[in-house]
């Protein structure tokens, strides 16, 4: 369609923050995700995190049911989705409540003043209308009646009540869009192809979204627009893509490349299921999945698919986690190659389910029974979890072992544009299953300490495995002292030969050495880097280590650490990877920590490291 | 790695139903030459060798076959068949098994488990394995105790039973696994007897050729710690007054000379009556249906207990439905008939990819 | 500690069975005053409120009352109730509320679950306590979908249903829940509605009093992720002809004008009758006993669905039968009896003890 | 009984070790046993270490069907039961080819040559009989027909074939009565109790015990008595005790001495099932045990009780203690008192179910997911663990949270001379249950951040507790971000406060600094304590620290490790201890490490201590 040009005065910006916000049952997330759409379409690089209640729907209006989507979009490279943020679209007093303390002063605060009556500002607790009463002289304010205006946009289509107001998010983001000088094209497409049944609805949104922008255009109170120009991606194909989205597809494309059927056996859990729930789409690529029964039985199948030859894996939270640990510790007697993710939530126990934590790292390494280690991956950025997820099936494969991939919150319900790699780009599986009865021992080893991986099915290696200590080459059962020490080392020795599987770790910023160098691990990274580069762009001496590779860990860490004077440690828990580190490299670390439930802010980490460095 | 590449995708999902080949085979073709560690005279001898049996009139070569099992004595099973197999970990064969079955529909998987491995640790498995029809033989050896930690009660211990953790007897009623098998509504549930080789290869027989998850309950004698378990049901001067012996089609006849049968009475409450007494004969008896579409003849009988009922040897009931593997497999191949099959790029570029130049 | 101390052991184990006061109780005695965070017209509001109701009419004071649950919307249940509650781990709820009981038979031990928490991750749980006949009111939510997580299947989702799970629709056979109760000799079995408040209050009457487990399948509407579960169910027009109240002792009909009936055919084949119609007279119906010894009857019940049969509502089975707590506590008072209460001086000294001097 | 005061001349020995071994039917735990209580009321110190295969009954004369029992009795204090033997008994050839690499040079081998036929040394895998062959040669061979002299001396009871042959291991009982010149009366009362319904039997092993002990009076072959004195214990009355036994008896003694119900829910699992099976026995004191469905419903049903008021309690072991995970984490959410008492065995998965290992401190410490932290403790002898147990209650109780203890196969199934205490030495309880309802909150807490115990029934104090994360002082449920890092770092210094309520840790040895520190942790006391004083003997610069307390540590432990050179960390694992402790106190530490199943020899110890010292 063709929007007129806009008449109103451009600025140009590099980076932007919006949040929208509202009921829970105000589709907050829905255009979230449209915005993060057209902005991806339009070139920006972006960083996008829903937050929303823990509740299915809590009371309308009020504070716990406040549902937001952040969508941080910029000319240059993002890492995260914004500490505070430059627009607040607030769709009632509750999300205004909420949300109002991560509006940048000076700010663009849209509020939907129908919402401001007596009801609506009891329910959000103000005992004042915060639009009237002068609290908000910091903000750009622009108090709409976007109720009324979303009804009459859409009066033409006979919607009515409930069903005409459902489209006051359209509203909003019609102006947003303006704002921000948005194509409309993907988001009416997008009317058509989901409302392709419901023609009155499709009017009515496309009339609500239109009168939001044109709004923006002629209306006297909003003055400037502005421009975020495309952000120089390197050239190819990309796709928007989560965090949870990305685990799914990892596997998904691991299988399909090596050949294999992918077997995801696993239990609903938040902030897991949506593994589940893409996998499951995905039949026609042959992938089957199974809802288990419980946790125990999801990591059980996942076994016994592997077992068959299939690449097997499981998605969980802590609480499945935690009962996933006898089997894992099966998986790694066996010897089979599965993966596990672990989409890491507020913890202890059922802690905070919605929110994000890195809590789980000691249970990921340490958390079974007996000297039990296997290869633990966590992955940087939402698209950085297809990556870390098909690197685990590689890992898995080769050294014939569990592996556990350290996802959370934050990059599951994250978002940002991946290039979409070229198939051959994908590093080639290089799996081999015995056929020749000669000589065939199931516990001997290859140079990488791998047992064969030989399939029931295949004439004349039938052999049996099992959780009691296993004979060396033989894999039959032994109880001989000699032989199980022997395994034991031979087991962690193996998994420590992983370190030849990857790459050398990487240090942002003065390798050679600094006053400071800043380790994140995995999620952290966004925030981390963001900090790390305000910091040396106010000259202080600091470097970023993002560590990925949590078990083994890159074979040149020891190396690294001697060249910085201190060391701190940023991570989302009490100060887990701190005492691994300060273990194996025996060297005294600070940690950055913070258990809330959030992300760092990346200001957080900065004044962690300016902190650290005041002190040294 | 001591051997050649095969290529990478050997056993996918999806293959064909239950693989058959033309070769003959003998017993000991599916043995695996290991010592067999059993105490003497255990049970679990009689149940190996009527297995091995089977496996040999099935025409499916030991390479097809897997034995899944989880952690007791019956548990060790695998190790001594020259198959494939996995000695799991407690309770959890079943999950174990059914993720193998969904990976590779081409082979035919067994469970070993034990009273304490299947109904205490493992109950969930066991209903919901049931409850899916997932295609896996499920021997279970009930020795009414747990033999491999040294006789603790299990949940088929009987009330009143001395056993290391109730030294002073079991209070707590004992599981009638057939019963809740049914209550599962499980498609193929039986119970034989390890002192009856003739029987169980019968049991055996059938549930091999079922399609669909069949639950065998083997009474089976644990000689250490629960040696009278079963006397009652195998001494030669007790066992015909103690055991009702099934056959489809046939009334419900028992007793030395078989002059004794169960007769429905009121409010669905079955009685035992003696042919020729009161009036009775055969025709009042109540026939045997393994094919009943509804399970309630099974459940009934699957509640006897001596004294007050003989109980029931053989199959209670058989019938058809689709299995749980071949309904994914189903499922799978309708969406890519009417989808087409998914490729690597596609699947990479997803829906919404742009071109960034 | 901002308070003062009371005996060390207050509440041991073995206090008489069931405390009744002489107060009288209302319904708000038993709220917590939160907030209340269902989904508006989420189907557990009318629970919550039944459930006040059947407990004012007990004359048991809210402290003496314990709710445990597990996770899931269902499982928020405690927080609401103004009594004790634990709020546990998914799928734990019975274990918890089990060691609870034991430790305290004073108390009155309230259980509310989901589908998913009951039958799902808590089957084992389920199925041992209702073996043992735990004295604990057990109320399991069944909306036939996971609404905490956001609606995937549940093992009482339906073949076909389209989850967030199951895109392409649930292909897995649902648990007869009731079925699965009684294959466990459940002493308390019953089944009401939510939308029939009249109906659920008369059902937790009935629980409240039941010595032993009693397990109530409530169906409940989840208005958010399967909407439509019951329609059949409750909808004016049709629901008379898919329910049928059961009344002990009364003959089983059903329909706009009961005129329809139950009768039991040929090969324990229950068949839907018009009285009048061939002969079919009332007498010719089966007779519902919730108090028959045998459950088989309850069982036929147990497995009826719509369309084909009308699903029965109201107290399948009723029957007396010890506690797992009562007896726990009589073998003790039994062993105490006959050998001497232990004092600690002899615990600590033991049967072999010498003297070094 | 009289028995003629032996003609032969006396040795004095200061410590003997003594081992039956022979086939698991041959009944070689019950002299074992019979042998210690003598050895006990005749007022030796002792340690003594059972040793039975895996399978229930291996085939009989089988290598893997061999079972043995060792007791080592001293006039000095006993710390192992001794790393080799001076005296072996081997009732058949398979018991000698297991067990001969254990016997002393020039030690005593009593051997029944009537098992050493054909038959018996092909099962055992002797191409020769060793008995003829010349390759004893070092040792002091006494081959007797035992198995004849049985049936001889038992034939008056009219017992006849198997029945009188099982008689012979009390023959070989009565021998080595003779040898260290014991006590007949003890074991005599003994087969009377034992026996009271079966005279013949009764009569028949009296008759054997007697034959044995005057054919080492009588025959020519022994030429020597030995005498072991007294051992120099601190008067009071004396018990022996089993590991499993203590702990049964530490938790049973807890809850009486606190007026409470013991409530203990267990799974059975090797080798941990005989505290259920010790307790179950005790119902006339009033305790009610459990046995669940599964580990993980006998961790909630301990919840549950704890919440009812009552000590729960659980004991389990690896595989166990990890399905327990989850809800031990429900535990520390909830701040409930309990204990969960692990007996660990070797893993990882089922391992090696009948042997011991301590490789389950990872998971005792941080297998959990989120930020869990609990107290653990580590009993260092099998009299030990009553302590530990009951300690591990009285912290549970004063900080309202679950501990565990770490104990193991090998101080499950050893026993040593316990002193009983009398009631009034033990710690009382001070527990206090709240019931004013003024000002009552959930999680309020106290000068220990202990919250209060407020048991169901109590009028006016109904409240609701979960594993959601939970509103500081109120106990609410609490989504807040602030409050979420208030409520983990309570939790955490909680824990770290426990370390107020233990002592501070003792060194043995020089206390003020030393070449090298040895430190062990729980069961590896024995054999390090023992390795010390040889070492301190030969004049070795060396200090011994035995951990007990694995977290919380004591306290001063910073200021004792800067006093050593050098640190060796010894465990029966790959270095757990090590690693943790690196981690704290960030000091590179050596480790001893030994994964065979079997516990620490001295001499093993002593060999790394002078191997440690020679590297410094
Ligand atoms: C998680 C776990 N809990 C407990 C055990 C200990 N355990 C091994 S086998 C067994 C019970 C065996 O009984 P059953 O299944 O009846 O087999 P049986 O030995 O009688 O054949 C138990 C409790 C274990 N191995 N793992
Ligand atoms: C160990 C564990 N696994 C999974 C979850 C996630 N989870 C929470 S509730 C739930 C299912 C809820 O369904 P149901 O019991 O039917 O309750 P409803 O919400 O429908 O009332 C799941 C899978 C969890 N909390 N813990
Ligand atoms: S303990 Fe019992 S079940 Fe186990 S092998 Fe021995 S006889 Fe068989
Ligand atoms: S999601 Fe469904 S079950 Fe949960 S509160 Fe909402 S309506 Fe009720
Ligand atoms: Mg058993
Ligand atoms: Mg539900």
């Amino acid at each position: 369609m063709a929007v007129n040009t806009p008449q109103k005065p451009r600025e140009t910006m590099e980076a932007v923050a919006v949040r929208f916000a509202g009921d829970s049952g105000d589709g907050m997330q829905m255009v979230g995700s449209l915005f993060t759409a057209t902005s991806a379409l339009m070139g920006n690089d972006l960083a996008t995190l829903p937050d929303y209640p823990a509740e299915v729907r809590a009371p309308a209006g009020s504070l716990g049911g406040v549902s937001g989507f952040q969508v941080n979009f910029s000319s240059t490279d993002v890492y995260t989705p914004g500490d505070t943020v430059n627009v607040l679209v607030a769709l009632n007093p509750a999300a205004l409540k909420v949300n109002l303390r991560d509006l940048q002063k000076r700010g663009i605060l849209i509020a939907n003043s129908d919402t401001f009556n007596d009801n609506g500002l009891k329910l959000a607790q103000y005992t004042s209308n915060p639009l009237e009463d002068g609290s908000l002289a910091d903000y750009q304010v622009q108090a709409l009646p976007i109720t009324r205006m979303t009804r009459e946009a859409v009066a033409p289509t006979g919607l009515k009540g409930k069903d005409a107001d459902r489209c006051k998010n359209f509203f909003a983001l019609g102006l947003v869009y303006w704002l921000f000088d948005r194509d409309l094209q993907p988001t009416l497409d997008w009317l058509t192809q989901k409302f392709a049944k419901l023609p009155a609805v499709k009017e009515a949104n496309e009339r609500a979204l239109k009168a939001g922008y044109y709004y923006g255009e002629t209306a006297e109170m909003i003055q400037v627009q502005y421009t975020v120009q495309k952000a120089r991606l390197p050239k190819g194909l990309y796709r928007k893509i989560g965090g949870n989205e990305a685990v799914a597809l990892g596997m998904a494309v691991a299988a399909k490349r090596a050949g294999k059927t992918l077997f995801y056996g696993s239990y609903p859990i938040t902030p897991a299921s949506e593994i589940l729930h893409e996998l499951a789409r995905l039949k026609n690529y042959g992938v089957v999945t199974f809802q288990a029964e419980d946790e125990i039985a999801a990591m059980c199948s996942v076994i016994g698919a592997a077992f068959g030859g299939a690449f097997a894996a499981s998605g969980t939270s802590g609480p499945g986690l935690s009962l996933k640990t006898e089997a894992l510790g099966l998986a790694v007697m066996l010897e089979l190659p599965c993966v596990v993710v672990d989409v890491q939530r507020g913890g202890p126990s059922t802690g905070l389910p919605t929110k994000t934590e890195q809590g789980d790292l000691y249970q990921a390494l340490f958390g079974r029974h007996g000297e039990c280690p296997l290869p633990v991956l966590a992955p940087l950025s939402p698209s950085d979890c297809f990556h870390a997820t098909y690197e685990a099936f590689q890992l898995a494969a080769k050294y014939m072992t569990p592996v556990i991939v350290l996802s959370d919150g934050y990059l599951a319900n994250g978002a940002e544009p991946m290039r979409v790699p070229k198939v051959e780009e994908l590093p080639a599986f290089d799996i081999r299953h015995p056929v020749d009865p000669t000589g065939f021992e199931p516990y001997a080893r290859n140079a990488d300490l791998a047992r064969p991986w030989a399939l029931p099915g295949t004439p004349g290696l039938a052999h049996r495995i099992g959780g009691l200590e296993k004979q060396d080459v033989t894999g039959d059962v032994s109880y001989d002292p000699e032989n199980h020490e022997r395994m034991c080392r031979l087991r962690a020795e193996k998994i420590a030969k992983v370190a030849e599987s990857i790459p050398d770790q990487e240090v942002l910023g003065d390798g050679a050495g600094a006053d400071l160098l800043v380790v994140s691990w995995g999620s952290a990274y966004g925030a981390v880097r963001t900090a790390f580069e305000r910091a040396r762009a106010q000259g202080l001496s600091v470097a970023h280590l993002p560590l990925r590779y949590l078990n083994p860990m890159p074979r040149n860490l020891k190396e690294i650490f001697p060249r910085y004077k201190k060391i701190l440690v940023a991570e989302c828990n009490l100060g887990q990877l701190r005492d691994v580190l300060q273990a194996r490299y025996v060297r005294p670390m600070e940690g950055l920590n913070k258990i809330q439930g959030r992300p760092f802010a990346a200001a957080e980490v900065l004044a962690g490291i300016e902190k650290a460095l005041r002190k040294a | 790695m001591n051997s050649t590449a095969v290529p990478v995708n050997a056993g996918p999902a999806g293959k064909s139903d239950t693989p058959v080949r033309a070769t003959t085979y003998k017993p000991g073709d599916y043995a695996s030459g290991h010592d067999v560690r059993w105490c003497p005279w255990c049970g679990d001898y009689a149940v190996l060798s009527q297995v091995k049996k089977t496996l040999s009139t099935l025409g499916i070569s030991p390479d097809q076959i897997v034995f899944v099992s989880g952690i007791g004595c019956s548990s060790r099973f695998p190790y001594y068949m020259g198959v494939y197999g996995i000695h799991g970990i407690h309770g959890r064969a079943l999950a174990i098994a059914t993720g193998l079955k969904l990976a590779r529909r081409d082979l035919s998987v067994w469970v070993a488990t034990g009273d304490g491995d299947c109904l205490s640790i493992g109950g969930n498995h066991l209903i919901h394995t049931l409850r899916r029809n997932m295609d896996l033989k499920i021997i279970m050896f009930n020795n009414r105790i747990y033999g491999l930690t040294k006789g603790q009660a299990s949940p088929t211990s009987v009330v009143g039973q001395i056993t290391a953790s109730t030294p002073y007897g079991v209070i707590e009623p004992p599981f009638a696994p057939l019963a809740l098998a049914l209550g599962c509504q499980a498609t193929f549930v039986a119970r034989s007897l390890d002192l009856n080789p003739k029987h169980l290869e019968m049991v055996l027989d059938r549930a091999a050729v079922h399609q669909g998850a069949a639950f065998i309950e083997v009474y089976q004698t644990c000689r250490i710690f629960n040696d009278a378990a079963f006397e009652q049901l195998t001494d030669r001067a007790l066992r015909d007054e103690n055991l009702l012996m099934l056959e489809h089609g046939k009334p419900l006849r028992f007793g030395k000379n078989r002059e004794k049968g169960i007769r429905l009475g009121a409010n669905l409450q079955p009685e035992v009556v003696v042919i020729g007494e009161n009036g009775v004969a055969e025709k009042d008896l109540l026939v045997h249906d393994e094919k009943a579409p509804n399970p309630n003849l099974a459940y009934i009988l699957s509640q006897f207990h001596y004294p007050q009922f003989p109980e029931p040897m053989g199959v209670l009931r058989a019938v058809e439905a689709p299995t749980y593997d071949a309904l994914v497999d189903k499922q799978i191949k309708d969406i890519q008939a009417s989808k087409g099959e998914g490729d690597l790029a596609s699947l990479l570029r997803g829906t919404d990819a742009w071109e960034v130049d």
